[in-house]
Protein backbone atom coordinates (compact mmCIF):
# COMPACT_ATOMS: atom_id res chain seq x y z
CA UNK A 1 0.00 0.00 0.00
CA UNK A 2 1.21 3.41 -0.94
CA UNK A 3 2.22 5.57 2.05
CA UNK A 4 0.12 8.56 2.21
CA UNK A 5 1.21 11.37 4.20
CA UNK A 6 -0.20 13.66 6.83
CA UNK A 7 0.11 16.80 4.65
CA UNK A 8 0.07 19.79 6.33
CA UNK A 9 -0.56 23.18 4.38
CA UNK A 10 -0.43 26.73 5.60
CA UNK A 11 -1.29 30.51 4.30
CA UNK A 12 -0.78 33.31 5.77
CA UNK A 13 -1.55 37.07 4.60
CA UNK A 14 -0.41 39.38 8.10
CA UNK A 15 1.20 42.88 8.43
CA UNK A 16 2.88 41.46 11.43
CA UNK A 17 6.42 40.23 11.45
CA UNK A 18 7.08 36.40 11.45
CA UNK A 19 9.76 33.79 12.41
CA UNK A 20 10.52 31.80 9.64
CA UNK A 21 12.99 29.51 11.43
CA UNK A 22 9.71 28.67 13.80
CA UNK A 23 7.07 28.34 10.54
CA UNK A 24 10.04 26.09 8.35
CA UNK A 25 10.16 24.00 11.75
CA UNK A 26 6.64 23.24 11.99
CA UNK A 27 7.11 21.38 9.31
CA UNK A 28 8.95 18.68 10.13
CA UNK A 29 8.82 18.30 14.50
CA UNK A 30 7.04 15.79 15.70
CA UNK A 31 7.44 13.38 13.04
CA UNK A 32 10.37 11.23 10.83
CA UNK A 33 9.08 10.97 7.39
CA UNK A 34 10.26 14.62 6.44
CA UNK A 35 13.72 14.08 5.10
CA UNK A 36 14.27 17.44 3.33
CA UNK A 37 13.21 20.86 4.59
CA UNK A 38 13.66 23.89 2.01
CA UNK A 39 13.30 27.40 3.33
CA UNK A 40 13.26 30.81 1.46
CA UNK A 41 13.13 33.96 3.27
CA UNK A 42 12.71 37.34 1.04
CA UNK A 43 14.35 40.13 2.85
CA UNK A 44 14.28 43.49 2.32
CA UNK A 45 17.42 45.14 1.44
CA UNK A 46 18.67 48.58 2.30
CA UNK A 47 19.20 49.75 -1.24
CA UNK A 48 18.50 49.78 -4.85
CA UNK A 49 21.86 49.99 -6.83
CA UNK A 50 23.29 52.45 -5.67
CA UNK A 51 20.29 54.25 -3.54
CA UNK A 52 19.67 53.71 0.24
CA UNK A 53 15.75 52.51 0.25
CA UNK A 54 13.88 54.00 3.12
CA UNK A 55 11.60 51.16 3.59
CA UNK A 56 8.80 48.88 1.30
CA UNK A 57 5.04 49.12 1.15
CA UNK A 58 3.19 46.14 0.08
CA UNK A 59 -0.07 46.65 -1.04
CA UNK A 60 -2.24 43.76 -2.16
CA UNK A 61 -5.47 42.51 -3.06
CA UNK A 62 -7.22 41.09 0.83
CA UNK A 63 -9.37 37.81 -0.91
CA UNK A 64 -7.46 37.17 -3.73
CA UNK A 65 -4.05 37.10 -2.47
CA UNK A 66 -4.50 34.33 -0.19
CA UNK A 67 -7.05 32.20 -3.00
CA UNK A 68 -3.97 32.73 -5.87
CA UNK A 69 -1.58 31.63 -3.02
CA UNK A 70 -3.78 28.60 -2.25
CA UNK A 71 -4.12 27.30 -5.47
CA UNK A 72 -0.50 27.41 -6.38
CA UNK A 73 -0.05 25.55 -3.33
CA UNK A 74 -2.53 22.88 -4.55
CA UNK A 75 -0.64 22.92 -7.25
CA UNK A 76 2.83 22.18 -6.09
CA UNK A 77 0.98 19.43 -3.76
CA UNK A 78 -0.36 17.86 -7.06
CA UNK A 79 3.08 18.01 -9.05
CA UNK A 80 5.64 16.71 -6.37
CA UNK A 81 5.18 14.11 -3.08
CA UNK A 82 5.28 17.23 -0.82
CA UNK A 83 4.94 16.70 2.65
CA UNK A 84 4.30 19.98 4.23
CA UNK A 85 3.92 23.78 2.34
CA UNK A 86 3.79 27.34 4.52
CA UNK A 87 3.81 30.65 2.54
CA UNK A 88 3.45 33.57 4.55
CA UNK A 89 3.41 36.82 2.80
CA UNK A 90 3.47 40.04 4.53
CA UNK A 91 1.85 43.73 3.67
CA UNK A 92 2.17 47.19 4.29
CA UNK A 93 5.04 49.18 5.83
CA UNK A 94 8.67 46.62 6.01
CA UNK A 95 11.19 48.60 6.49
CA UNK A 96 15.58 47.11 5.26
CA UNK A 97 16.49 43.87 6.99
CA UNK A 98 13.07 42.89 8.02
CA UNK A 99 11.66 39.27 6.17
CA UNK A 100 8.81 40.11 3.60
CA UNK A 101 7.89 36.67 3.05
CA UNK A 102 8.64 33.12 2.97
CA UNK A 103 8.24 29.74 1.35
CA UNK A 104 8.94 25.97 3.38
CA UNK A 105 8.33 22.94 1.47
CA UNK A 106 8.69 19.76 3.25
CA UNK A 107 9.28 16.76 1.41
CA UNK A 108 10.90 12.68 1.53
CA UNK A 109 13.07 13.81 -0.81
CA UNK A 110 15.40 17.13 -1.73
CA UNK A 111 14.67 17.62 -5.47
CA UNK A 112 10.88 17.89 -4.99
CA UNK A 113 11.23 20.14 -1.89
CA UNK A 114 13.49 22.13 -3.47
CA UNK A 115 11.66 22.33 -6.97
CA UNK A 116 8.22 22.97 -5.45
CA UNK A 117 9.95 26.29 -3.41
CA UNK A 118 11.13 27.56 -6.46
CA UNK A 119 8.01 26.67 -8.51
CA UNK A 120 6.03 28.34 -5.59
CA UNK A 121 8.20 31.18 -5.44
CA UNK A 122 8.54 31.88 -9.11
CA UNK A 123 4.37 32.06 -8.93
CA UNK A 124 4.21 34.03 -6.27
CA UNK A 125 5.94 36.92 -8.14
CA UNK A 126 4.48 37.28 -11.06
CA UNK A 127 0.63 35.93 -10.08
CA UNK A 128 -0.09 36.87 -6.04
CA UNK A 129 -1.56 40.32 -6.27
CA UNK A 130 0.84 42.05 -4.20
CA UNK A 131 2.76 45.58 -5.40
CA UNK A 132 5.73 46.72 -3.78
CA UNK A 133 6.08 50.98 -3.75
CA UNK A 134 9.94 51.84 -2.48
CA UNK A 135 10.69 54.66 -0.13
CA UNK A 136 13.92 56.51 -0.56
CA UNK A 137 14.91 59.76 0.53
CA UNK A 138 13.77 61.70 -2.21
CA UNK A 139 9.82 59.74 -2.83
CA UNK A 140 8.24 57.25 -3.19
CA UNK A 141 8.13 54.92 -6.34
CA UNK A 142 5.95 51.69 -7.72
CA UNK A 143 8.70 48.48 -8.20
CA UNK A 144 8.37 47.57 -11.80
CA UNK A 145 8.04 44.14 -12.92
CA UNK A 146 10.74 42.04 -13.76
CA UNK A 147 10.80 40.24 -17.67
CA UNK A 148 13.18 38.06 -15.78
CA UNK A 149 10.11 36.87 -13.59
CA UNK A 150 7.55 36.45 -16.29
CA UNK A 151 10.55 33.94 -18.04
CA UNK A 152 10.86 32.10 -14.42
CA UNK A 153 7.51 31.42 -13.86
CA UNK A 154 7.19 30.59 -17.98
CA UNK A 155 9.42 27.81 -17.63
CA UNK A 156 6.55 25.39 -14.99
CA UNK A 157 4.21 26.30 -18.07
CA UNK A 158 6.33 25.01 -20.73
CA UNK A 159 5.26 21.89 -22.02
CA UNK A 160 7.04 18.59 -22.12
CA UNK A 161 9.24 19.92 -19.03
CA UNK A 162 10.31 17.12 -16.73
CA UNK A 163 10.97 17.36 -12.74
CA UNK A 164 12.56 15.71 -10.85
CA UNK A 165 9.84 14.06 -8.80
CA UNK A 166 11.68 12.12 -6.75
CA UNK A 167 15.12 11.32 -5.91
CA UNK B 1 -20.63 46.26 -10.37
CA UNK B 2 -18.16 46.68 -8.07
CA UNK B 3 -14.85 47.89 -9.49
CA UNK B 4 -11.64 47.84 -7.39
CA UNK B 5 -7.96 49.64 -8.81
CA UNK B 6 -4.69 48.57 -6.60
CA UNK B 7 -1.31 50.53 -6.82
CA UNK B 8 -0.73 52.95 -9.29
CA UNK B 9 -4.26 52.24 -11.14
CA UNK B 10 -5.62 53.29 -7.46
CA UNK B 11 -3.26 55.96 -7.28
CA UNK B 12 -3.97 57.52 -11.16
CA UNK B 13 -7.61 57.00 -10.60
CA UNK B 14 -7.83 58.75 -7.66
CA UNK B 15 -9.79 56.11 -5.72
CA UNK B 16 -9.70 52.35 -4.14
CA UNK B 17 -13.26 51.26 -5.49
CA UNK B 18 -16.28 52.02 -6.72
CA UNK B 19 -20.28 51.05 -8.16
CA UNK B 20 -20.54 51.59 -11.63
CA UNK B 21 -23.28 50.79 -14.14
CA UNK B 22 -21.97 49.38 -17.41
CA UNK B 23 -23.37 50.86 -20.77
CA UNK B 24 -24.51 47.98 -23.19
CA UNK B 25 -22.06 46.89 -25.62
CA UNK B 26 -19.19 46.45 -22.77
CA UNK B 27 -19.16 42.92 -23.32
CA UNK B 28 -15.32 42.12 -22.36
CA UNK B 29 -12.52 43.19 -19.96
CA UNK B 30 -10.78 44.88 -22.62
CA UNK B 31 -13.85 46.85 -23.92
CA UNK B 32 -14.84 47.98 -20.25
CA UNK B 33 -10.66 48.90 -20.08
CA UNK B 34 -12.08 51.56 -22.81
CA UNK B 35 -14.93 52.93 -21.83
CA UNK B 36 -13.65 53.71 -17.97
CA UNK B 37 -10.52 55.52 -19.61
CA UNK B 38 -13.51 57.44 -21.71
CA UNK B 39 -14.39 58.67 -18.34
CA UNK B 40 -12.43 61.67 -17.71
CA UNK B 41 -8.62 62.95 -17.54
CA UNK B 42 -7.86 60.67 -14.54
CA UNK B 43 -9.05 57.47 -16.13
CA UNK B 44 -7.72 58.24 -19.45
CA UNK B 45 -4.16 58.50 -17.75
CA UNK B 46 -4.76 55.04 -15.52
CA UNK B 47 -5.77 53.39 -18.68
CA UNK B 48 -3.64 55.07 -21.51
CA UNK B 49 -1.81 51.79 -22.03
CA UNK B 50 -3.76 48.88 -20.74
CA UNK B 51 -1.58 46.63 -22.15
CA UNK B 52 0.03 46.63 -18.77
CA UNK B 53 -2.83 46.62 -16.82
CA UNK B 54 -3.76 43.23 -15.48
CA UNK B 55 -7.51 42.15 -14.54
CA UNK B 56 -8.96 39.98 -12.12
CA UNK B 57 -13.25 38.72 -12.16
CA UNK B 58 -14.02 37.99 -8.75
CA UNK B 59 -10.42 37.50 -7.67
CA UNK B 60 -9.24 35.60 -10.33
CA UNK B 61 -7.04 36.57 -12.91
CA UNK B 62 -8.62 37.27 -16.80
CA UNK B 63 -7.39 38.39 -20.07
CA UNK B 64 -9.10 41.17 -21.79
CA UNK B 65 -10.87 39.43 -23.93
CA UNK B 66 -12.52 37.42 -21.30
CA UNK B 67 -16.31 38.31 -20.91
CA UNK B 68 -17.48 40.36 -17.80
CA UNK B 69 -20.70 37.95 -18.13
CA UNK B 70 -22.25 38.15 -14.49
CA UNK B 71 -19.06 39.20 -12.66
CA UNK B 72 -20.14 40.82 -9.26
CA UNK B 73 -16.40 42.53 -8.47
CA UNK B 74 -13.27 43.48 -11.27
CA UNK B 75 -10.40 44.56 -10.24
CA UNK B 76 -7.34 46.14 -12.71
CA UNK B 77 -3.96 46.82 -11.33
CA UNK B 78 -0.25 46.98 -12.42
CA UNK B 79 1.86 44.12 -13.22
CA UNK B 80 2.39 42.18 -9.23
CA UNK B 81 5.54 42.55 -7.99
CA UNK B 82 5.25 40.71 -4.65
CA UNK B 83 7.49 37.98 -3.29
CA UNK C 1 32.08 50.82 -9.31
CA UNK C 2 31.03 47.39 -8.59
CA UNK C 3 29.59 46.48 -5.39
CA UNK C 4 31.59 44.30 -3.52
CA UNK C 5 29.90 42.59 -0.81
CA UNK C 6 31.43 41.42 2.19
CA UNK C 7 31.59 37.52 2.13
CA UNK C 8 30.77 34.92 4.62
CA UNK C 9 31.40 31.42 4.18
CA UNK C 10 31.57 28.56 6.59
CA UNK C 11 32.03 24.67 6.27
CA UNK C 12 31.74 22.76 9.37
CA UNK C 13 31.83 19.08 9.75
CA UNK C 14 31.18 17.70 13.13
CA UNK C 15 29.36 15.13 15.15
CA UNK C 16 27.17 17.53 17.81
CA UNK C 17 23.39 18.58 16.51
CA UNK C 18 23.08 21.80 15.31
CA UNK C 19 20.64 24.89 14.83
CA UNK C 20 19.89 25.60 11.29
CA UNK C 21 18.02 28.04 11.93
CA UNK C 22 20.25 29.94 14.50
CA UNK C 23 23.11 29.21 11.46
CA UNK C 24 20.89 30.27 8.24
CA UNK C 25 20.13 33.89 10.64
CA UNK C 26 23.47 34.68 10.47
CA UNK C 27 23.95 34.73 7.00
CA UNK C 28 21.60 38.07 7.04
CA UNK C 29 21.72 39.13 10.31
CA UNK C 30 23.09 42.75 10.96
CA UNK C 31 23.77 43.63 7.20
CA UNK C 32 20.49 44.67 4.87
CA UNK C 33 22.32 43.77 1.41
CA UNK C 34 20.71 39.75 1.43
CA UNK C 35 17.43 39.85 -0.47
CA UNK C 36 16.82 36.28 -0.40
CA UNK C 37 17.86 33.24 2.08
CA UNK C 38 17.81 29.80 0.98
CA UNK C 39 18.28 26.81 3.89
CA UNK C 40 18.43 22.95 2.81
CA UNK C 41 18.29 20.86 5.68
CA UNK C 42 18.90 17.10 5.24
CA UNK C 43 16.89 15.07 8.23
CA UNK C 44 16.96 11.81 9.78
CA UNK C 45 13.76 9.80 8.35
CA UNK C 46 12.60 7.39 10.74
CA UNK C 47 11.92 4.76 7.99
CA UNK C 48 13.39 2.97 4.29
CA UNK C 49 10.16 2.70 2.41
CA UNK C 50 8.40 0.19 4.63
CA UNK C 51 10.89 -0.74 7.03
CA UNK C 52 11.55 1.32 10.15
CA UNK C 53 15.12 2.49 10.95
CA UNK C 54 17.02 2.50 13.91
CA UNK C 55 19.58 5.49 13.17
CA UNK C 56 22.06 6.11 10.97
CA UNK C 57 25.87 6.29 11.08
CA UNK C 58 27.83 8.90 9.11
CA UNK C 59 31.49 7.57 8.36
CA UNK C 60 33.78 10.35 6.39
CA UNK C 61 37.08 11.15 5.94
CA UNK C 62 38.74 13.59 7.40
CA UNK C 63 40.29 16.33 6.02
CA UNK C 64 38.83 15.54 2.63
CA UNK C 65 35.57 15.85 3.50
CA UNK C 66 36.28 19.51 4.32
CA UNK C 67 38.89 20.17 1.54
CA UNK C 68 36.27 19.39 -1.26
CA UNK C 69 32.86 21.11 0.13
CA UNK C 70 35.37 23.95 0.52
CA UNK C 71 36.15 23.62 -3.11
CA UNK C 72 32.81 23.32 -3.80
CA UNK C 73 31.69 26.53 -1.91
CA UNK C 74 34.44 28.37 -3.66
CA UNK C 75 32.94 27.26 -7.18
CA UNK C 76 29.48 28.35 -6.11
CA UNK C 77 31.03 31.94 -5.48
CA UNK C 78 33.04 32.15 -8.63
CA UNK C 79 29.32 31.05 -10.08
CA UNK C 80 26.79 32.78 -8.93
CA UNK C 81 26.68 36.09 -7.10
CA UNK C 82 26.37 34.91 -3.28
CA UNK C 83 26.84 37.12 0.01
CA UNK C 84 27.40 33.94 1.96
CA UNK C 85 26.91 30.11 2.35
CA UNK C 86 26.93 27.50 5.23
CA UNK C 87 27.77 23.84 4.64
CA UNK C 88 27.41 21.95 8.14
CA UNK C 89 27.58 18.22 7.71
CA UNK C 90 27.34 15.74 11.32
CA UNK C 91 29.23 12.42 11.20
CA UNK C 92 28.30 9.58 13.67
CA UNK C 93 25.35 8.10 14.74
CA UNK C 94 22.13 10.44 13.97
CA UNK C 95 18.88 9.21 14.97
CA UNK C 96 15.30 9.31 13.25
CA UNK C 97 13.91 13.40 13.15
CA UNK C 98 17.30 14.57 14.16
CA UNK C 99 19.05 17.34 11.02
CA UNK C 100 22.16 15.40 9.28
CA UNK C 101 23.48 18.48 7.30
CA UNK C 102 22.43 21.82 6.05
CA UNK C 103 23.43 23.90 2.94
CA UNK C 104 22.49 27.78 3.63
CA UNK C 105 22.89 30.32 0.67
CA UNK C 106 22.55 33.94 1.17
CA UNK C 107 22.10 36.02 -2.35
CA UNK C 108 20.64 39.89 -3.23
CA UNK C 109 18.32 37.70 -5.50
CA UNK C 110 16.37 34.73 -5.30
CA UNK C 111 17.84 32.59 -8.48
CA UNK C 112 20.98 32.90 -7.21
CA UNK C 113 20.41 31.69 -3.50
CA UNK C 114 18.23 28.85 -4.82
CA UNK C 115 20.83 27.42 -7.73
CA UNK C 116 23.92 27.82 -5.69
CA UNK C 117 22.09 25.40 -3.04
CA UNK C 118 21.18 22.92 -5.01
CA UNK C 119 24.11 22.73 -6.60
CA UNK C 120 26.31 22.13 -3.65
CA UNK C 121 23.47 20.00 -2.38
CA UNK C 122 23.93 17.62 -5.43
CA UNK C 123 27.63 17.72 -5.14
CA UNK C 124 27.84 16.78 -1.57
CA UNK C 125 25.49 13.50 -2.32
CA UNK C 126 27.91 12.70 -4.95
CA UNK C 127 31.42 14.16 -3.95
CA UNK C 128 31.63 14.57 -0.53
CA UNK C 129 33.70 11.60 1.09
CA UNK C 130 30.90 10.56 3.57
CA UNK C 131 29.39 7.05 3.57
CA UNK C 132 25.97 6.67 5.70
CA UNK C 133 25.34 3.36 6.92
CA UNK C 134 21.76 2.53 8.09
CA UNK C 135 20.70 0.38 11.17
CA UNK C 136 17.31 -1.36 11.27
CA UNK C 137 16.31 -4.10 13.39
CA UNK C 138 17.75 -6.50 11.73
CA UNK C 139 21.28 -5.57 11.35
CA UNK C 140 23.19 -2.61 9.66
CA UNK C 141 23.53 -2.29 5.55
CA UNK C 142 25.72 0.34 3.41
CA UNK C 143 22.94 2.84 1.50
CA UNK C 144 24.12 2.13 -1.75
CA UNK C 145 24.39 5.26 -3.99
CA UNK C 146 21.77 6.36 -6.20
CA UNK C 147 22.33 6.95 -9.93
CA UNK C 148 19.72 9.74 -9.78
CA UNK C 149 22.21 11.77 -7.63
CA UNK C 150 25.12 11.28 -10.17
CA UNK C 151 22.59 12.67 -12.71
CA UNK C 152 21.50 15.59 -10.87
CA UNK C 153 25.31 16.27 -10.00
CA UNK C 154 26.09 15.78 -13.83
CA UNK C 155 23.86 18.48 -14.91
CA UNK C 156 25.90 21.54 -13.26
CA UNK C 157 28.85 20.41 -15.94
CA UNK C 158 26.87 19.95 -18.71
CA UNK C 159 28.35 22.40 -22.02
CA UNK C 160 26.40 25.20 -22.35
CA UNK C 161 23.88 25.32 -19.50
CA UNK C 162 22.55 28.42 -18.81
CA UNK C 163 22.53 29.47 -15.15
CA UNK C 164 20.17 32.09 -13.58
CA UNK C 165 22.83 34.39 -11.85
CA UNK C 166 20.44 37.22 -11.29
CA UNK C 167 17.04 38.48 -11.19
CA UNK D 1 53.01 4.69 0.91
CA UNK D 2 49.88 4.75 3.44
CA UNK D 3 46.71 3.33 2.20
CA UNK D 4 42.98 4.46 3.69
CA UNK D 5 39.68 2.09 3.61
CA UNK D 6 36.45 3.55 4.05
CA UNK D 7 33.25 2.16 4.16
CA UNK D 8 32.63 -1.38 2.74
CA UNK D 9 36.25 -1.32 1.58
CA UNK D 10 37.20 -0.82 4.87
CA UNK D 11 35.03 -3.68 6.44
CA UNK D 12 36.27 -6.44 3.93
CA UNK D 13 39.81 -5.71 3.70
CA UNK D 14 39.32 -5.42 7.85
CA UNK D 15 41.49 -2.52 8.66
CA UNK D 16 41.28 1.10 8.31
CA UNK D 17 44.32 2.13 6.55
CA UNK D 18 48.12 0.37 6.29
CA UNK D 19 51.36 1.55 5.32
CA UNK D 20 52.51 -0.71 1.88
CA UNK D 21 55.45 -1.01 0.39
CA UNK D 22 54.08 -0.61 -3.79
CA UNK D 23 56.03 -3.03 -6.16
CA UNK D 24 57.67 -1.81 -9.40
CA UNK D 25 55.47 -1.73 -12.33
CA UNK D 26 52.35 -0.75 -10.32
CA UNK D 27 52.05 2.93 -11.51
CA UNK D 28 48.65 3.63 -11.86
CA UNK D 29 45.67 3.64 -9.10
CA UNK D 30 43.89 0.97 -11.27
CA UNK D 31 46.76 -1.39 -10.97
CA UNK D 32 47.06 -0.41 -7.37
CA UNK D 33 43.87 -1.75 -7.11
CA UNK D 34 44.90 -4.90 -9.09
CA UNK D 35 47.99 -5.87 -6.81
CA UNK D 36 46.02 -5.29 -3.79
CA UNK D 37 43.20 -7.83 -5.19
CA UNK D 38 45.81 -10.13 -5.01
CA UNK D 39 47.32 -9.43 -1.63
CA UNK D 40 44.54 -12.49 0.49
CA UNK D 41 40.97 -13.45 0.82
CA UNK D 42 39.73 -10.16 2.38
CA UNK D 43 41.26 -8.02 -0.27
CA UNK D 44 40.15 -10.06 -3.52
CA UNK D 45 36.83 -9.30 -2.04
CA UNK D 46 37.29 -6.24 -1.40
CA UNK D 47 38.29 -5.07 -4.34
CA UNK D 48 36.62 -8.02 -6.75
CA UNK D 49 34.79 -5.29 -8.44
CA UNK D 50 36.69 -2.50 -8.87
CA UNK D 51 34.73 -0.30 -11.19
CA UNK D 52 32.94 0.05 -8.39
CA UNK D 53 35.65 1.71 -5.99
CA UNK D 54 36.35 5.22 -5.85
CA UNK D 55 39.99 6.71 -5.00
CA UNK D 56 41.57 9.79 -3.47
CA UNK D 57 45.33 10.62 -3.97
CA UNK D 58 46.46 13.23 -1.31
CA UNK D 59 42.83 13.94 -0.67
CA UNK D 60 41.50 14.46 -3.74
CA UNK D 61 39.86 12.44 -6.19
CA UNK D 62 41.25 10.61 -8.82
CA UNK D 63 40.46 8.33 -11.89
CA UNK D 64 42.05 4.69 -12.51
CA UNK D 65 44.08 5.86 -14.92
CA UNK D 66 46.05 8.78 -12.54
CA UNK D 67 49.51 8.04 -12.11
CA UNK D 68 50.40 7.34 -8.36
CA UNK D 69 53.38 9.40 -8.76
CA UNK D 70 54.59 10.47 -5.35
CA UNK D 71 51.24 10.26 -3.35
CA UNK D 72 52.08 10.05 0.18
CA UNK D 73 48.29 8.61 1.21
CA UNK D 74 45.97 6.85 -1.20
CA UNK D 75 42.39 6.14 -0.13
CA UNK D 76 39.77 3.42 -1.28
CA UNK D 77 36.17 3.65 -0.69
CA UNK D 78 32.88 2.80 -2.29
CA UNK D 79 30.47 5.71 -3.91
CA UNK D 80 29.84 8.77 -1.63
CA UNK D 81 26.37 8.89 -0.11
CA UNK D 82 26.56 11.76 2.05
CA UNK D 83 24.25 14.57 2.08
Amino acid sequence: MRYIPRMTTTVRIQSEPFDAAAEAKKLSGGRTDVGALVTFTGICRGNEGSEPIVALTLEHYPGMAEAEIERHVAEAVARWPLIGVTVIHRHGRIQPGEDIMMVATASSHRQAAFAAAEFLMDYLKTRAPFWKQVEKADGTTWVDAKATDDAAAERWAAPGRKHAAAE
Amino acid sequence: MKLRYFAWVRERVGKAEEDVDVPDGVATIGELMTWLASRGEEYAHAFDNPKVIRAAIDKTHVKPQTPIGTASEIAFFPPMTGG
